[in-house]
């Protein structure tokens, strides 16, 4: 069984998927968002044109208004958003908010959010983060019961596409100590709920990000998603997917950071002779090709398992994860350095990408993370 | 997928009936039975075992039959491969340069009558073959041939030195990149010679490595014959079978952790061995970082190897891709080498006699050896070359 | 020993009575004096710091007394560097373009009429100076300079355009590389100029950086005019004189991260205050790992910068010497923006607004900024292109 | 002060060590030994004339026969040796076993042995080694009490010069736990005491190792050198002293090992060109080069600390240690790569680095292990 080679379906679905971003949202799009403080950082255009194409619902049932094509489908879309740079709600409002309520949800709540999703009124944001460094496990938040309700109590940050979300999936400490898996539940919770107050971050990557404070929210026991206490189960593979959809993205940006190196090495003279004949810098990209093969083959595979080809998901997301966050270092440096003081000008998009990928790097597990727990999925 | 499965089934049935208890244990490196005149067998049950494998053809299981192979279909090939890993059979013959290199460059380039002498011969292990491409100061310059054949009406003969040729000392028959017009530039004017070794023209001597091998030899032609039927593509075009086969020698290379007969412990088992352990934690944090990094970099190859398998249909890599596994794969090689005796301590450091078992005596010379990787078979340097050439089509 | 030691208490006693307590504090990057027409001060304490040191002339501690300097020994300037970082003392003139480079220029290359004429002006801190060197297109090739001189007898009419000049927009003079032959070969034909900036025919465009700043601009040069006398060093043998400072520019950049007023804290603070520790060891043992390599290689680094500058006898470092600083301490630097983001993890990556310090603000731009320290003053490449010939004396 | 400069006297010493050492010990007299099995792999009569030459009494006061000449010296002599990977006792009976006698040992004591080892008649090794990796707080070898006397029980692996030696310095537990720096004692042992056992241990450098059973030794109060329980006081610096010529042994063969391959760079031809124009080779020796600088300035800044230059030695010694694993490592596999086909053959010295490096990466501790200290020392 070939699970590492696209469908037609597929291949079709990416060549338009990359048509449709590079004439209606190039880089230059991106740019002239950020150039003039659209806040939050994203075209409600485009937004709406991209779930009339139905990626919002790529992953979803087709009884939720979704296409049911897969994550291989939602991983190709991504890795094309990546090389355009594309900011939109995509990321936490459909690979990780939709993709929870799918899992977690129970059918009124899934019949109730995730058409709004899919058609693009609906944004869903996931407040994990409370400190630094990504570590799901140490939630401190908590959430009281209190009669039939909840009182929830604590501040998120890093949230991201908080700025445009309609709700909040917030991981929610309902017992336990910090480290354990068991005790952590998730609620959904509307950003008019009173005590929510939610604080735009401003980020190197110019997206949207928030810090949300939650005073006293009351919420009610409609508003789990999953069962109490027990949201990890659900909540660990949601974030498995995102991290290989992200990665996914990551993909796109090192690929395309890496084809206009390549491109500027051919063009570009220095010394009477093109600087693509210099071997030292030859030997560089071509050690650099090597590298986003693997990284290739990596978030392929990864896809691939999330639709069922075999192999363990936790592994390959830790995996994934890991090899991109160090290789989108590695490529979005390199590309700097190699096209010199152009480089690091502002006008030149590389420095774009450069700034992307340090956020991404920091969203659901930098490589220290990931190596550690690929460590202990294997046994060291 | 249900003719594969059925496959399976019968394949699987088949090697628990004939594969011998003994050849389900990993193999020490003098183990395997390599073929040829001087080939021989570590034991009985290695003998049987070769015996039922030849007879069905799956010393090359995708060989044609009539050339002695199997018959398989690339996946046919893949499931006999991969049942026979997971039940830890032996090859009952050694993937050695007639399997590997020579016989797919006979099939392309061979005529009918070169393919019926040749490659039942190999398929069955009666000829060995080695490769007689480097020669003294031409290191990765490999066009670079001084090793001349003359024109003599029905044979050449053939005068000169090659280098690095490995296991020459144990085989039979040589393939050989000669020199046929002397006046013609560089890659013009080789041709793709085959050369019986079993005569007097012909002496090899064999040279210690760092990892106290003896694996590559010298080999020194003073007025060799050799036929002129048993010379393979065109007269002075030998140039273009020895690209096609330098790029079965990377893909054989890149495969080398797969199929090598190297030390028994992964790295991980070795860490878990050597390194002390808290809550199922290696305690030594910088070795447990460097053994995840490797570890993570070795999966990612071998996905991007299952990748390229799957992506070309046909159980063979892009041409354009052999050179990007060829250099991952061995450099690779170098860091588990140098990984391992890291994870091992002074207990890697045991070159012979005792205070050292004999899996640990292994790990040093393997290591030692894997410096040659990079090395043999095209450098890395050059392997990097091709890439920044071929694939990424940057200007020279 | 002794006569430095007497010297040390002076200046700490005289750097105790005279620094004001505001400069002993760390400085924001836009604190700093730097002199020159546009120049300001932050502060009144600023403004009577810098008086003071600038009448004992220790804006340029170590340069003759009779060009305004303070006419110390290498020694002696050490010892006050040394005593001012120990008490916190901040630099009361920024050291800019004219102290780093055109000042040793002028004294080895300058007439005498040139030095009375220069040198106090920077000392003194009443002239800025920007400098001069890359074009559009050439990059790396410094030696490409299209820019012309022509020689109108009393003066030089300058047309052309420079590329990457740092703080061009709040300098009064350039020193400039011009084409005074067309014809000769590219080396050759290149003349020093010192240029005054402020006239017409010069225009200066600020350039934005990934950082965020601007501190690079292009200067346009239309029909400008520059006297004779202010050719430095001879006419079409200005390439000498840029060689010699190429040389102090890589050592100024080799030290970047001792003199630049970047972030407060150091990495190991950065580890603390981000991470969690156990037993007084960080508990995330990938990032501890990358911070102590980290760690340890600026510490090698500071420790080979002390060794050159005891073996050179004269606080000057041997010319072979400057590319390899040069290219080690900016690839240091850059690592240490990586790291510190790595440890900040999402506090490192704000822009602007609230969430953030100011101290959390400044480590993505000095990070984002880092990445032009490889590329400025001469790329990392060409460093190791230098090594490899000057040092290495590596055949082309 | 200048620390880092030689002194005139240092520059001589070292000249003329590297005059002897390139007369009398080349490297082709270490691979004569070796290819010979000359067991233990030493040259007796090197050692003497060696001893003849004051090396042995380098850092010992002139009471005690030696030249009271410093750590600065010795390290001279140490870069030198490691040229010319000369096999000799001086790093075990000198620059460990004399040194750690001369810092814990009684006047008696020093009296008797030292002289002797001054001029070669006595070696020490130290036994200080029980698993794979070097962790000296971990010791549970055993000393017991047993009136005046101590019975010594336990395994000693990975004895430097264990078979020349005279006489162990053991290092053993007399109380506390493993891991506690307290409870250590070293006792001096005879090789022919009752109970004694070593066995030669042929490792991929081809040097003298040992492991020694110890199966009830008995010894006396006399034996013990420095105080009981409190032996750590005297052997940390020991080995931080140790660590440091050791390095500036290893920094002798990086330097050799680099100096050759540049040469063959300069000369050897491949496409009609020297390989030294091939600009991915010119960095990557450039880059090399700039490692060993700073490897150079680290361990003179050590060897000065030794002799009582400001700097902290703990520090020092594991920066000078970790570094030097490091590049060598890195500088005999650029070496063994730059040679080609000839770089992996017995034929070449390169060879013969490469495996020494790997041995003496292990001795008295690898990177990993300096990593973690430098960062503990520092307070992280």
């Amino acid at each position: 069984m070939k699970h590492l080679v696209p469908s037609d379906e597929h291949i079709m679905l990416q060549d338009s998927a990359r048509q449709f971003l590079q004439a209606n949202c190039p880089v230059s799009a991106f740019r002239h968002l950020r150039d003039n403080s659209v806040s939050p950082c994203y075209s409600r255009q485009h937004w709406k044109q991209i779930c009339d194409l139905g990626w919002s619902g790529i992953i979803l049932p087709e009884e939720y208004g979704g296409l049911d094509f897969g994550y291989v489908g939602l991983g190709a879309i991504m890795k094309e958003s990546g090389r355009t740079l594309l900011a939109s709600p995509l990321f936490a409002s459909v690979c990780l908010g939709a993709q929870y309520l799918l899992r977690a949800g129970s059918d009124t709540q899934k019949r109730d959010i995730l058409p709004s999703v899919v058609c693009g009124d609906t944004c869903l944001a996931l407040a994990i983060e409370e400190g630094p460094h990504h570590d799901p496990l140490a939630t401190l938040f908590t959430a009281q019961p209190d009669g039939g309700n909840f009182v929830l109590n604590g501040t998120k940050t890093f949230v991201v596409d908080g700025q445009c979300a309609n709700y909040f999936l917030v991981v929610a400490r309902t017992s336990g100590k910090p480290g354990d898996a068991k005790g952590l539940s998730v609620f959904l919770v509307d950003i008019d709920r009173k005590g929510v107050e939610r604080k735009q971050l401003h980020l190197l990557d110019a997206r949207d990000y928030s810090s949300v404070d939650f005073d006293n929210v009351i919420v009610g026991e409609d508003d789990l998603v999953g069962s109490m206490n027990d949201a990890w189960r659900y909540l660990e593979p949601t974030l498995d997917a995102a991290r290989i959809l992200l990665a996914a993205e990551m993909l796109g940006g090192i690929c395309e950071c890496f084809e206009r190196t390549v491109e500027y090495l051919r063009d570009r003279e220095q010394f009477g002779v093109k600087i693509g004949s210099f071997q030292a810098l030859r030997h560089r990209a071509a050690h650099l090709f090597a590298e986003i093969e693997l990284c290739k083959a990596v978030v392929d595979t990864g896809l691939a398992a999330l639709d069922g080809a075999p192999g363990s998901i936790s592994v390959l997301a830790s995996l994934a994860k890991a090899r991109l966050n160090d290789i989108a270092l590695l490529a979005t440096n390199e590309a700097v350095q190699m096209h010199g003081g152009i480089g690091v000008t502002d006008e030149l998009d590389i420095g774009l990408f450069l700034k992307r990928a340090r956020v991404a790097i920091q969203i659901l597990g930098d490589s220290s993370y990931h190596r550690d727990r690929f460590g202990r999925l294997n046994g060291y | 997928m249900e003719p594969l499965d059925a496959f399976r089934r019968e394949v699987v049935a088949w090697l628990e009936d004939n594969c011998p208890r003994s050849q389900r244990e990993p193999a020490g490196p003098e183990e395997l039975y390599q073929g040829g005149s001087k080939g021989c067998f570590s034991s009985q049950d290695a003998r049987t075992w070769f015996e039922r494998m030849r007879e069905k053809g799956w010393t090359v299981p995708d060989w044609p039959r009539e050339y002695g192979g199997g018959g398989l279909s690339p996946g046919q090939a893949k499931v006999l491969k991969t049942e026979m890993k997971r039940l830890g059979c032996r090859p009952p013959l050694a993937t050695g340069q007639g399997i590997a290199m020579l016989g797919p460059a006979l099939f392309e380039y061979g005529s009918e009558q070169q393919k019926r002498e040749h490659l039942p011969r190999i398929a069955r292990g009666e000829v060995r073959w080695c490769q007689g491409y480097s020669e003294p100061g031409a290191g990765s310059d490999l066009a670079n041939i001084q090793c001349r054949a003359e024109d003599k009406g029905d044979h050449f003969v053939v005068n000169g030195t090659k280098l690095w040729t490995s296991n020459a000392d144990r085989a039979d028959w040589i393939f050989c990149l000669v020199r046929t017009d002397p006046k013609a530039a560089k890659q013009a004017g080789i041709s793709f010679l085959l050369i019986d070794m079993r005569q007097n023209g012909i002496e090899v001597r064999p040279i210690e490595l760092i990892s106290g091998e003896s694996d590559f030899c010298q080999v020194f032609f003073e007025n060799a014959r050799a036929e002129k039927h048993n010379l393979l593509g065109d007269l002075n075009r030998g140039w273009t079978v020895a690209k096609r086969l330098l790029q079965h020698e990377r893909t054989l290379m890149s495969q080398l952790s797969e199929i090598a007969v190297g030390p028994k412990f992964s790295p991980g088992e070795v860490a878990r061995r050597y390194l002390s352990l808290e809550n199922g934690v290696l305690t030594n944090s910088g070795l447990r970082e460097q053994l995840v990094r490797y570890e993570m970099d070795a999966m990612a190859l071998a996905l991007s190897n299952q990748k390229a398998f799957e992506e070309s249909g046909q159980g063979r890599l892009d041409p354009n891709s052999t050179s990007f596994f060829k250099y991952y794969a061995t450099e690779l090689d170098k860091r588990r080498g140098e990984l391992k005796l890291a994870l091992m301590g002074t207990q890697g450091l045991g070159w012979s006699g005792p205070g050292f078992d004999s899996d640990e005596l292994m790990e040093p010379r393997t290591w030692a050896f894997s410096k040659a990787l990079t090395i043999a078979g095209g450098s890395s340097e050059v392997q990097l070359n091709v890439i920044a050439k071929r694939v990424l089509d940057l200007p020279e």
